[in-house]
């Protein structure tokens, strides 16, 4: 029995008032040689109580992070989402509504993205945010396609941008995606052997229409270099900053070191990891960029009665009215979960997202301490220039005296989610090369369990 | 009004943390000095009271499918059934990693598969990819798919894609973020796609062509499979625009009519809520010749007994994938609703298309056909935006009629359904018609509540046009500035104080 | 830290502007002799996600009824709620109100109470309902009080009510409780060995103020016999029935044979078992009894517009005007309760309701065959003076060729809870009677494993 | 309006289930023929789609804390945490059954343990149960026990109990339940209870004396211990309405007071969401001499290695218990959210307490001492229900020098403040006060929210007298014709059709 259709039993009455017959009526005008004549062959029906108890299963079947030591990350980290976010995210009027074409009877959610762009504004010190992207890969896709719009035309290296080193697989493979279109070049900006990007090397992009760098980058290195670049590339130069976003309750936003779009996850605040989707992306960007933009943005306005009120605004640019020649083709988005984002950081408040920022820089800090004092365990990139070693946030990357697929299986069997393989995600990292994460919601317990799960590793000759 | 910004509770009241493994004072030996952060973000200084109060209230300022009636054409308003959220809260869903081993995942990858399996079935197509969010990047997806065949079959200089003037704004801006030319083609007279105006476009730089069927109108396109044909015969592909699928489950397939690829839009058809405008989910289906094109990865599975229900299952990349247009595997958590939705249906989700049909004929009919009562005091009706017998699931109404004789626009009457407790159709879409309202009541709705929106709709046709006109009244706020918005531009709180 | 408090740190403001120095200040009006010396000897304050982690530990250390094969019953059962049950009955308008004193800003939840109050009238076929008790223990307790109020006048036996023999202590003992005050006599109402109502014996209350019997009772028997009892009291004696609420989807609503009061437990409809509370109760009765009913009830009314409105209504019967005379001292009650409940009817409708009870007796029927072709075991009350055993809904008893308690702990062992040793819950009881309830939720898998747990052992001599 | 009764769907379209495991057709043979119900009760025939909307509307038309300031009186309604509410949805508390055996339940009788010392710890008391399910039937079961104490020293003739006129109803309704005869005394002039007028009525047919502390109006009684003296030396018992518990914790307690037993209400002090009127919880605490009659089981614990940290739990009943006074164990879920709510103060309860005494005392200074600009064009000012330098949680207004001067009453301006978007304060109670308006503002308010309450309270008594009579305007229904209905008695949908 399916439920759910308010009709069922009514079908007839329905069809009679209109003068049809039978429901096939309705679908006359479908010509016969393309009708499908077998019914689906598809499972019957399930009710609630079936469906739930087939979910619990299922997913019953899956391993929770949070159910074991967990060190996996790579931009998408276990955390911990007060309560009060997802009961008050899924009360039906956010829930059940799509984008605010009616600003009259939408200014519930009008105003929260309004509040959501002013958050990220003050998180990352740049004017204008809109009100989120697909994720981090997107975000920073069309923040480089966005870039090389504005600056092309006077572009010294037209249609070139430099990407980092280093990128994981999963956001590199979208970014070329996203430029075959535009008929973009992406070249690599090398980084020096402690890990931070080659600032010699950084001045062969200057004229070109974009540089995108990660802060920290993808080993979990706080780059102090990237302060610099800006100086180096020019103006005329788009400097894109991907950021873990929970670090800057922490780190200096990119705004203040002249980086004029910053992109990142914004998954840390609101949601949990869930599997990688939905999370949304984090877009911001300075006024120059703003009417190249990608997504939809809020501005405030008044009504007829010169009452404060709220709007989507600047939608010339979008697919809806610009159709092919629109700044990106976004329309679904994933504001709803930039909702439970924005309820997160002003739950946390100031203080609170410093907090958070001290207790992943903790976590990461102890981890690394007890996975450094196994013999034969060596950071990667410790052959810093300066006198101190790389610092990191989130999540750090060693070299293992063997095969990391073969530690990683090894704590596997033990209980413990080692971290990834870099060699899995990187292209050129060595199989060695272990990228270890850590959160707030990283334990004592699960730090000793993950080391003494590569001693005995180590100590059993890595196999 | 309540001011996120305004609330004044000690810095640290908000929400407490438990301590951080290493005391507060050593962390600042672990950030280069030159990164430190040295003003935190001016964020709310509030307590939970203080915003679950905040929230309520701005929830209360927010229409919803919950709230009423929702017949935004185009998008499929239909009811979020209520397990779906309860199931995607089950730390198995909520607390997992996509790069966790496969075998953490065995769960999330059974339900993968049936979902690729039962998205391919219903639209007659061999492979489906479940990664992209949102239709827009289902587009993007199959049309690069599209793009990387012609390159390996050496065909570099098809550089065109062919789209009819009903088409959603995505569609050509998808095709053109591929560095496509788009090639709009001019609708017939009654709306229906021009077979000749397509083949005097057709040819050799023919790359693609992307349909809606049914189109934007909601009507069924009679004669696509000849256009496939058209598009075919030139060594172009057909690309299916797969937002009106609710319409025609278990009636007829894109494969049947001949498409190659085909994006499904997960939020509409199968339900996924999509709260203020996303999150979304554009799986996309494509026949064998493309398949190996596809965004890695998908999902596969071997017999193995001690799997789930006989089968273990496991992540495959397509041979010469694209490579990826997510960082992970798409907006699982929205497929996974979209599985607890079809589960509900099963092979009886030829009936929920027929309640959606049924229901837009039904209002459509009830609104074009008053009785004479009803009819008393209207100056002009409304006419069909395309004729037709019959729509599918959303049919279009000009208010072109009303416009002339009594000023009143398609936005005005849009405006004027928010007072009566109505969400506004979509409005002056497709472009084609003019002062267009474009309805789609879906099969969650009761007849009583299409009964009353078609009263309410013609007493609105017979109100005071001065009424109308400066519509909405009993809305939140008055009809909206959007042009002062977009002259001054601000977008954020000044945050003086 | 503690948190929720959006006054800490602005405390001196406060004061000061009240012209007072320190928070001690405002509680010098407490005598020092009687003031508190040494602090709260308590743990320190959590967070959030301490107290979450606690909750999951120690919840999760008890064992959930659906974790397991389970027969636990008796007036409790282990049901299916609705998701769409907690979702809206946890919206903050509904679950942070109080009673509605201000009808004008409460009629969401005064609606949904009347409409409550009818939904209950139409299962019991009675025209009153309110709008809950706390349990359907003090419901019965309040009926019989009520009964007495109204019936004490002209009874011939003035402060007697009958009491339906082998009723659960849970139930007896609260009733014992609650007629202390009034100062009635509680005498017992014998049983048939078929465990039904002694009609013959059931004379002797006549005159009585009130009858109190169940149904199904408390052996799980549809008890015919109830029918004929209104006949045998009269009109000054109140029938009460007490009601497994869900048994009326296919049983005769007891207003339809004679009684003045319905009560019972409403937990079935919307709520989980919640280790017995909260849950609500359900009263309903006839208009004779609606002065002296104990809690509130909403009536439907006007506002000054002539708009329709509800309203609390005759509440001149309650303690907070009517003071030591009211009828009851209920004050808080379970409406909450009562509205999940309201939601999980409404979705059920009518034949939602008759599908929940033949799922509970195709259950229990599936369960007694079974557990009845194990050699040695043996339906209680089998011997029926008509030609058909006794037939049963959601629970059956049976007696053991051995102690119950054995029985449970052998079946315990095997991850079976099979059921409850009547003896536990009912003065007289033999301790090899066992009471075995199955609902809606029961799998035959779980069916299959209790006979197989049971039959073993027997053959293992009992023990 | 939306009517329940009115959605016309199909009979079983509403909410499908699983199969029974007998074909439908056999049941009947399973219940008697004489049995066999003949017309399904009247329900909805409604879908989860009309349904979920239904209830979004009513619940629009609901205030709650979550909506606005809500200062009823003696309710103490503050936030209610959300990590509460997933607590209770574990399946570890909402799937158990209390007749489990306790090794299934070591949890909660771990959590019940931890409630039990920790209730006795703060109020002085020696034993606690988690029994009773209101405040209510927390005074009736406390009274019972001090009944059966009574009656086990020979003491038969005890037969009155004493309440000041400043009490709640519950406590005269639960002592006269249990047969006492009620004695009231009249508070003083200033509100505080009089002792002469106690020493007139005690003496050796005194059971028991009622108090609540602070009182009614909010005030700490200052000759509490000598009240407890005379009583006492009566030979009568101490019974503490802990009603206003959260003024006090950590500051005084029933113990130092010298009362014998406690209630507590869980659902004020301790944040127990009580939606519409309920559930409660309300416990009772008692000296030793009473703790062997308290209600039957309480929950006690042994040392064992492989239990909770270190310990197993069992039930235990006291030697004399009463019985029990609801069927299981009390509303366990109530209970275990206010041991999530206790947790997060832990040793800093005493913060709770003096955050709510402080934002009283802050409101009540606020309206009572107006600058001269607020004072402009109100004709009268409400005094202070009973004088005092500091009150306590909460306080009292008296309005008859508005109704004297101006025919408002307390009703009206309670109504009035309902348009402005405040729940009414407690109105008319305690009855010794004239025209009394009682404000409690809790800890979770925050200064703003005060001191906007005290400006918009000031301002509508400066408001023509006319719109405050006739309010309220803005709420979905004007003032409620209570007469009319308790004339008519409609108390249920006629369900004609
Ligand atoms: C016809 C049509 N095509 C494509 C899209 C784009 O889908 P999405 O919004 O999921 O990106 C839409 C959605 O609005 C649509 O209506
Ligand atoms: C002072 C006082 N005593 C007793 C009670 C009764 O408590 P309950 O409503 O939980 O039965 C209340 C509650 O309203 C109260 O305010």
């Amino acid at each position: 029995m399916v439920d759910h259709l308010p009709n069922l039993g009514r079908e007839a009455e329905m069809l009679h008032s209109m003068g049809l017959e039978s429901i096939e009526d309705l679908f006359s005008d479908i010509p016969e040689d393309i009708k499908r004549v077998e019914p689906l062959d598809l499972p019957l029906p399930q009710t609630e109580e079936e469906i739930w108890a087939d979910a619990q299963r299922l997913l019953g079947a899956n391993i929770a992070m949070n159910s074991r030591p967990n060190f996996l990350g790579a931009g998408l980290y276990q955390n911990f989402v007060p309560t009060m976010v997802p009961m008050m995210a899924t009360r039906g009027e956010f829930l059940t509504a799509y984008t605010p074409y009616q600003p009259e009877v939408s200014q519930g959610m009008l105003q929260a993205m309004w509040e959501f762009q002013t958050m990220i504004s003050e998180l990352v010190g740049l004017p204008v945010s809109n009100v989120s992207m697909y994720d981090a890969s997107t975000a920073a896709a069309e923040a480089i396609t966005c870039a090389v719009r504005v600056h092309n035309r006077k572009a010294s290296q037209p249609n070139v941008v430099y990407v980092t080193e280093w990128l994981p697989e999963h956001r590199l493979s979208v970014i070329q995606n996203y430029v075959v279109g535009a008929d973009i070049e992406i070249r690599l900006l090398t980084t020096n052997d402690d890990g931070k990007i080659n600032l010699e090397m950084a001045k062969n992009a200057n004229g070109c229409c974009a540089v995108y760098v990660e802060q920290p980058n993808p080993f979990g290195i706080i780059d102090t270099n990237i302060q610099n670049l800006k100086e180096i590339i020019g103006d005329d130069t788009a400097l894109i900053v991907g950021v873990n976003a929970t670090s800057l309750g922490l780190l200096t936003p990119p705004g203040e070191y002249g980086a004029d779009i910053v992109v990142g996850e914004g998954q840390a605040f609101g949601i949990g990891a869930t599997a990688g989707g939905p999370i949304y992306g984090l877009f911001a960007c300075t006024e120059k960029y703003l009417r190249q933009m990608p997504g939809r943005i809020v501005g405030k306005t008044f009504d007829s009665n010169g009452k404060q009120a709220f709007t989507l605004t600047l939608s010339t640019r979008e697919q809806h009215i610009r159709r092919h020649k629109a700044t990106s083709n976004i329309c679904s988005n994933e504001t709803l979960i930039a909702l439970m984002g924005a309820m997160h950081m002003a739950l946390l408040g100031p203080s609170g997202v410093q907090k958070l920022a001290i207790r992943n820089t903790a976590a990461c800090e102890m981890t690394k301490r007890s996975v450094l004092s196994i013999p034969g365990i060596e950071l990667l990139h410790n052959d810093s220039g300066e006198n101190q070693p790389p610092q990191h946030y989130n999540e750090f990357s060693v070299i293992l005296p063997g095969s990391a697929t073969s530690a990683l299986s090894f704590l596997n069997h033990r209980g413990v989610t080692g971290g990834l393989a870099l060699s899995d995600i990187m292209e050129g990292a060595d199989d060695s090369w272990l990228l270890i994460s850590a959160t707030d919601q990283t334990k004592l317990d699960d730090i000793q369990e993950l080391s003494v799960g590569l001693n005995e590793w180590v100590l059993g000759g890595c196999s | 009004m309540s001011d996120i910004f305004a609330f004044k509770g000690a810095h640290d009241a908000g929400y407490a943390q438990p301590k951080p493994l290493i005391s507060e004072d050593e962390i600042s030996s672990l950030i280069p000095n030159s990164m430190v952060r040295k003003n935190p973000p001016k964020w709310p200084t509030a307590s939970e009271p203080e915003l679950v109060r905040h929230y309520t209230w701005l929830s209360s300022r927010n229409f919803g499918i919950d709230s009423g009636f929702y017949p935004l054409g185009s998008c499929t308003m239909k009811h979020n059934p209520r397990i779906n959220e309860r199931i995607v809260q089950l730390p198995g869903m909520n607390d997992i990693h996509p790069l966790a081993p496969e075998s953490h995942l065995q769960g999330l990858l059974a339900i993968f598969y049936e979902m690729q399996e039962m998205l391919a079935h219903c639209s007659g197509m061999d492979q489906v990819t479940l990664q992209p969010v949102a239709g827009a990047q289902g587009e993007f997806a199959a049309i690069r798919c599209i793009q990387e065949y012609h390159r390996n079959n050496g065909d570099e200089c098809r550089n065109k894609v062919i789209v009819p003037d009903s088409a959603h704004g995505t569609n050509p801006a998808s095709a053109a973020m591929c560095g496509y030319e788009i090639i709009e083609i001019p609708s017939r007279d009654d709306g229906r796609l021009d077979l000749d105006a397509l083949r005097a476009v057709t040819g050799d730089d023919t790359a693609a062509m992307m349909v809606t069927n049914p189109s934007t109108l909601g009507l069924f396109e009679p004669e696509i499979a000849e256009a496939a044909e058209i598009v075919h015969e030139a060594g172009g592909q057909m690309y299916y625009d797969g937002a009106n699928f609710n319409a025609i489950l278990g009636k007829t397939s894109p494969g049947l009519m001949g498409f190659d690829a085909v994006h499904y839009n997960l939020h509409k058809t199968f339900s996924q809520p999509h709260g203020g405008g996303g999150p979304g989910s554009g799986p996309i289906g494509v026949k064998n010749h493309l398949a190996q094109y596809l965004p890695k990865p998908l999902v596969d599975r071997r017999k193995d007994a001690k799997g789930i229900d006989g089968y273990s299952y496991f992540w495959i990349n397509p041979e010469n994938s694209i490579g990826k247009v997510q960082q992970w595997h798409g907006n699982a958590g929205a497929v996974v609703r979209s599985w607890a939705f079809y589960r509900r249906y099963g092979r009886e989700l030829e009936k929920m298309s027929e309640h959606a049909v049924l229901n837009a004929n039904y209002l459509r009919y009830r609104i074009l056909n008053p009785d004479s009562a009803s009819l008393q005091g209207i100056p002009a009706m409304p006419v069909d935006g395309a004729p037709a017998d019959v729509v599918k699931h959303e049919f279009t109404l000009s208010m072109s009629p009303i416009k002339d004789t009594t000023g009143v626009s398609g936005k005005d009457v849009a405006k004027r359904l928010l007072d009566y407790g109505y969400m506004a159709p979509t409005l002056y879409f497709p472009m084609i018609v003019p002062e267009c309202l474009m309805i789609e009541p879906t099969e969650t709705e009761s007849k009583e509540v299409l009964d009353k929106f078609a009263d309410d709709f013609l007493a609105i046709l017979s109100e005071d046009p001065e009424i109308v006109k400066s519509a909405p009244h009993s809305t939140d706020v008055g009809r909206v500035d959007e042009v002062w918005a977009a002259r001054n531009l601000v977008l954020r709180h000044p945050l003086e104080d």
